[in-house]
């Protein structure tokens, strides 16, 4: 039986680990796609903040966020407090074994540092996610203390309201993967941000014209959607934490295809929409439709048919197409479609849930969904005040024109090709 | 017929391409330039290293009018185009001996 | 023995998501490479049909193609058709465990939604083979539709002849991971839709010369190439459909190296030939050269030795280099050159099986060639007809000179790049 | 218990075939990485630099290397040698099930081949190492040449003194993956090889005032990072060897962590570091500080807890800052900063073993670091100097000028992107 | 000597390069710019929001030629460059007071 | 007041800017251009396609300065951008009638 044991905790460690390393990966995707969207003046900054925000996220959970979300003993609301996993240990082997077998997947039946590793990459996309939407106006030094805050704080307490066993969990709330507790709280924060920083110069005509600013670099964009479809699956296929065994592998199993699934639905959608009300196939909201299904199907990827999970990343899809066209109009200026793509269609993954899976209800589904977004709204909203006070989060008008990275990098993002180059040729 | 050619500020474009259509310009050609005047660019280190930014980017837009037409396109796109700070640009009137549109082979102030 | 059994469903499912996701990250490879290959004013184009192909593949293969190509019960021509599969489900657990293990791996010894997961990502291979070589000309409205005819029926149909266990296979034909079923299909299909097609216009001048057209973007293509190049490994890899065991660990591992070694010699074979034709070190035929290389093994990776798997891609490497001249020669304009990749070393890589593995025979190579090249692309040139006399495949020529980007999506790939830009900075 | 064996030979040559996929991986991060450092001009060649030094070093360690490094027997410096491997074969099956279960982890408890998939890659990754040092003026068929020799013999025969059980292990000198044999030996051969080659017209001015030359692409170097990062776990977390049981899973995870911790710690160092000295935020030096940290925590991954990971990291991502900028002062002229990042940081990282390992002494560490040093250095200083005499390592002026593409390529990497384009549009 | 410079249909420039070498130019410099005459653009959606592309992509074609030369110039690009449809582009001749030949010193047309 | 107008060879760009500023021009816009003049450029084959590489990369120098500076800055320009090879490029004079400071409105030779 031991020897069973220590394979079954291995497989589940190594199927943890690779998720996880596959979730990382999305750091990449988010970096790439944001690059692709804003103007080619305003490149360098966004990439450095994206290295920037994954490597605080790293550090601010391993110190804090992991206290605070996940150790036993919490009132539901408050959080028993516990940072000691920065000093490193795991489960001890002989303790591990010596477990009931019958009892196996209720104790430590993967190492703890796997589980870090896991948690510590979703911390890295929830922020990711703002990174997007504040784009190409945000000073980068607020932008990263926003990160400190969000990471350290207000991404772990809400995450242990829900995943740290906590009052959300005890309601009845349902959201697998994040639907909420990630993408939705991301883009709760970077709602909070948008609004208190405004819209890019030129976004909007003295006569009330909306006006388009086009994404600098296609491919890229692509590239950084194709990353994060890819990475989904880590995100998606992790969060069932159990594979070593037929239902659980079954389960792991139907996670992947649901998860492509809804992407593809995310995709046929948006590209049909955008032909519809555009007349053209639109790229950048074909890259939105797969990622809005994506967010869409990750409350819950594991009960739905195929079929199913293909509709209900259709309609993210179509969502996401309309949900940026109305945020625009309102005057929410939101370079990448962060705000549409992980918040609205969050919500929209949230209150599908009870469709496929029986123990979940509506009203739990409305309350998680208002309590996240509540919380991190009013959290970030605060904390974006107070360093617009202090320090500012938003660059001079002159810095604005001339481009971000210039100003807070002190280099281009292609310094040789748009027109001349000074020198070095 | 003369060519005023404008070197502006790029995030002027927009002002000045409506300024000028706003007095009945034709058409306009522009190119994306990098240049200096009394504007010096400035020093960046890139890791580590000096790197003096002297050519900034600038728009180089050009628009052929008629000899009458000149002091309006100047003013126009002056208008639009001062912000007051250094680096505002800086407007070329140069003689055109001849101008063809080439679809219908029309020549002179027709053609424009 | 029944922990035993679930560990083993469970790592074998495992394995076969990793494999599966690994290849389908190779989506992403083809529209990089793609991207990187073509011309500036065509790349959103060519993006769009990527990932939207990507799309298609999935829901069709989903909706019909699934079961057409594996139920079992048909005649080995015509397929027995069980379209259950978007409704979902899975292997019983219990059934699972009470089969008897010596016969183990004739039952179900993994998850049928990770099968499925790991078939849906190597129809999407065979369709992204075609993009490429229409690209540039063809609209996006008719390559979507072909996408559904392909992903649905004409890929499945001859995926069932083999690998579904229909006539092919009962011929003793032998394609491990389908240099035939995948690539030389995707090849046939593209080859079908540029006869239609024609050149792109300028690429051939009146006098008969041909005239180059450079690709746009070397580090995409290059991008592209090492993207797929590992996607491949789960291509291959993952194609032994077994991994639970010291044999077959072996056995995955051979195919590991062999895949990479083939790789390897692809790559400098063509580095060299083309040093020797034109004098330089042509990127883009190094590039070539390692999709030469990995296609050409792909039909047996398994039974070769490192030394024969380098030198089958080397012979693939040299090959491809030729094959593009010559159908550059012969006026049929493949700007990626995926015909020669897929379609001439797809079929040197069946004819190279026999040299390796003492169960094939050349006749029954040939047959297999002869039969999946004739259906795929027979019935893809019927597919492009209708297309072509109905909707009509290609752009204007107006559109063409000012690239499908704008007239298909309505954007620029690089709106800032070539030269000025009119509004926005 | 045969049943047992399987599993875990199984569960071991999968983890290792996956680890080995991601270390493989890191080919096309330094591909982009170096990509988006040079000038647009010379990024083709960089990029065929990169593909065809992965597939020399396939080919050369499977041909030689390999045969050098690892076949027991040798005297501790003279290897033994065995050239078997490119004929192929494995453990047989039955007698690896026959092996007694106790010793089960001294005997061959994974495939070879997927021993061989994991240490090619390795190769790779010192050879890549190299190309970014000598980027820009070196001419491609030398660098070739030199690829042979150093993946066929130079990295091969310091591989064997350490991790083929030579006199460095007998030492006790600790390097966990490769701080010191993989990256301090690749930036031992650069060194020799910018010595020779000297710096690149233009970089010093004849005042000896030192010249900035921006980099072309920071999207592609950004992601060139992210992709070594995401790879880097494969290579650290491949290099625990065994997976399978509770205890070797723990460290695993825990190389997982403390890799992504350091790696963590060098973004906010350098990023912070650059930001105090240059007062911006150079995106350059982040990523170099990414780069850095990981390098710094590849000598002892395991041991650290991971705030201690995230200092080792940080004081990497500092060093890397001065030592750039040193460097540079020095007049050695590494457009991509890899003598800093591999080379001093490898150092760092050797010596920060014996802080948290107790195994560990600085003595050992010392000798090890200089041993790699001097045999890498030397046995590339000549290697590169017979080059220099016979073909020549450096290019032409001219060719310097109009850029390496042209001259070793034959194309461009953006033959759009700069002003105008001649014909093709 | 007059410096011709035509702006152009990208895709005319190779036929308008090889009309002007038949006439026996002995140079041209060209360079991508973009700009909008009677052609005045369209209208694109992007992400919902409108954008006016009223900037099209043209080439600008340079070329210096002795005067007598200049009537020859017009019509080889004219007819190389014409599709009779709107957008076809535009030829300026201004006058050159000096051309140098920078390797060798000549001035003058014999620098041409 | 004449527009001195230089294609050079891109990486002599910095030299002849330093030439220009010792004699005191007060500014100068840059721009990427192709072009071929006597020297004709290159066959390359790409795929084994041939291709024409007959416009080469340059960078087009333009200087506006008062008519009494242009020899000196044709000398300057030529001193720097020589190397004696085919392909150093060309220097055309333009006349300019008219040029504005945008900034202060200034014009003519007090605008330069
Ligand atoms: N003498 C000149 N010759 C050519 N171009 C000039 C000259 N002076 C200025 N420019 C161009 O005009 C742009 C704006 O110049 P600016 O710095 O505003 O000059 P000033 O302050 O002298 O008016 C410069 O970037 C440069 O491209
Ligand atoms: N008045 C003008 N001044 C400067 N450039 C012009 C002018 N008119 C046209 N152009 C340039 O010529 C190009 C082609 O013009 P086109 O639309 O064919 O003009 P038209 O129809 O008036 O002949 C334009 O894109 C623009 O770059
Ligand atoms: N007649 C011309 N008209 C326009 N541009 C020219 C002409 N001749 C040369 N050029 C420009 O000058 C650049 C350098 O010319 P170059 O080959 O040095 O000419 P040459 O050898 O005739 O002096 C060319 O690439 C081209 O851009």
């Amino acid at each position: 039986m031991e020897d069973i044991l220590n394979l079954r905790y291995a497989l589940d460690t190594f199927y943890f680990l690779v998720c996880g390393a596959l979730v990382m990966w999305m750091a990449a995707g988010f970096a790439m796609l944001e690059a692709g969207l804003v103007r080619a003046k305003n490149t360098a900054e966004i990439l450095t903040k994206n290295i920037a925000l994954f490597a605080i996220a790293s550090i601010m959970y391993m110190l804090v966020g992991y206290g605070i979300m996940y150790p036993e003993g919490g009132n539901g609301i408050i959080p028993a407090l516990d940072f000691s996993f920065m000093f490193g240990g795991d489960n001890d082997p002989a303790a591990v074994l010596a477990q009931d077998p019958a009892g196996w997947y209720e104790g430590d039946y993967y190492s703890g540092m796997s589980d870090f590793f896991f948690q510590v990459v979703f911390v890295a996309t929830a922020m990711s996610i703002v990174s997007g939407a504040v784009a190409e106006r945000m000073k980068l030094w607020s932008f990263l203390w926003f990160a400190v805050v969000m990471t350290g704080l207000i991404y772990p307490l809400q995450g242990y309201w829900m995943w740290g066993g906590g009052f959300l969990d005890a309601l009845g709330f349902k959201d697998f993967a994040g639907s909420g507790v990630v993408h939705l709280a991301g883009a709760s924060a970077a709602l909070a941000g948008v609004l208190l920083l405004g819209a890019r110069k030129g976004k909007y005509g003295a006569n009330g014209e909306i006006r388009a600013i086009p994404g600098a670099n296609m491919p890229l964009a692509t590239l950084g959607t194709f990353i994060l479809w890819l990475g989904w699956f880590g995100f998606n296929g992790g969060s069932e934490l159990i594979l070593s065994n037929v239902g659980e592998a079954n389960a792991v199993a139907a996670v992947f295809v649901n998860t492509n699934a809804a992407a593809a639905g995310g995709v046929v959608a948006a590209l049909l929409a955008a032909r519809m009300i555009f007349g053209k196939a639109d790229l950048t909201m074909t890259l939105n439709g797969a990622l809005a299904g994506l967010v869409a199907i990750t409350a819950e990827p594991l009960a739905p048919s195929p079929l199913w999970a293909t509709i209900v990343g259709a309609i993210g899809g179509i969502l996401v197409v309309f949900a940026i066209i109305t945020i625009d109009k309102i005057r929410i200026d939101d370079p990448v479609g962060a705000i549409s793509v992980h918040g609205v269609v969050g919500m929209w993954g949230l209150m599908a849930v009870p469709f496929s899976n029986e123990d979940a209800t509506f009203s739990a589904q409305v309350t998680g969904l208002l309590v996240i977004f509540g919380w991190v709204f009013m959290a970030s909203l605060v904390t974006w005040f107070i360093l617009k006070v202090t320090v500012g989060i938003r660059v001079s008008e002159e810095e604005e024109f001339e481009g971000v990275d210039i100003g807070e990098c002190g280099l281009e993002a292609y310094p040789e090709f748009v027109g001349s180059r000074g020198s070095g040729r | 017929m003369k060519l005023v050619t404008a070197i502006i500020k790029p995030f002027k474009l927009d002002d000045v391409r409506e300024a000028l259509s706003e007095i009945g310009t034709s058409g306009i050609t522009v190119v994306e330039v990098k240049g200096f005047g009394r504007q010096k660019g400035h020093t960046e280190l890139y890791r580590g290293a000096e790197y003096v930014v002297d050519f900034l980017p600038k728009i180089k837009v050009e628009v052929a009018v008629v000899a009458d037409q000149v002091e309006q396109a100047i003013e126009a796109i002056s208008g639009a185009a001062k912000t007051g700070k250094i680096g505002d640009g800086k407007i070329f009137v140069t003689s055109l001996d001849q101008v063809v549109r080439i679809r219908t082979g029309e020549t002179g102030p027709e053609a424009l």
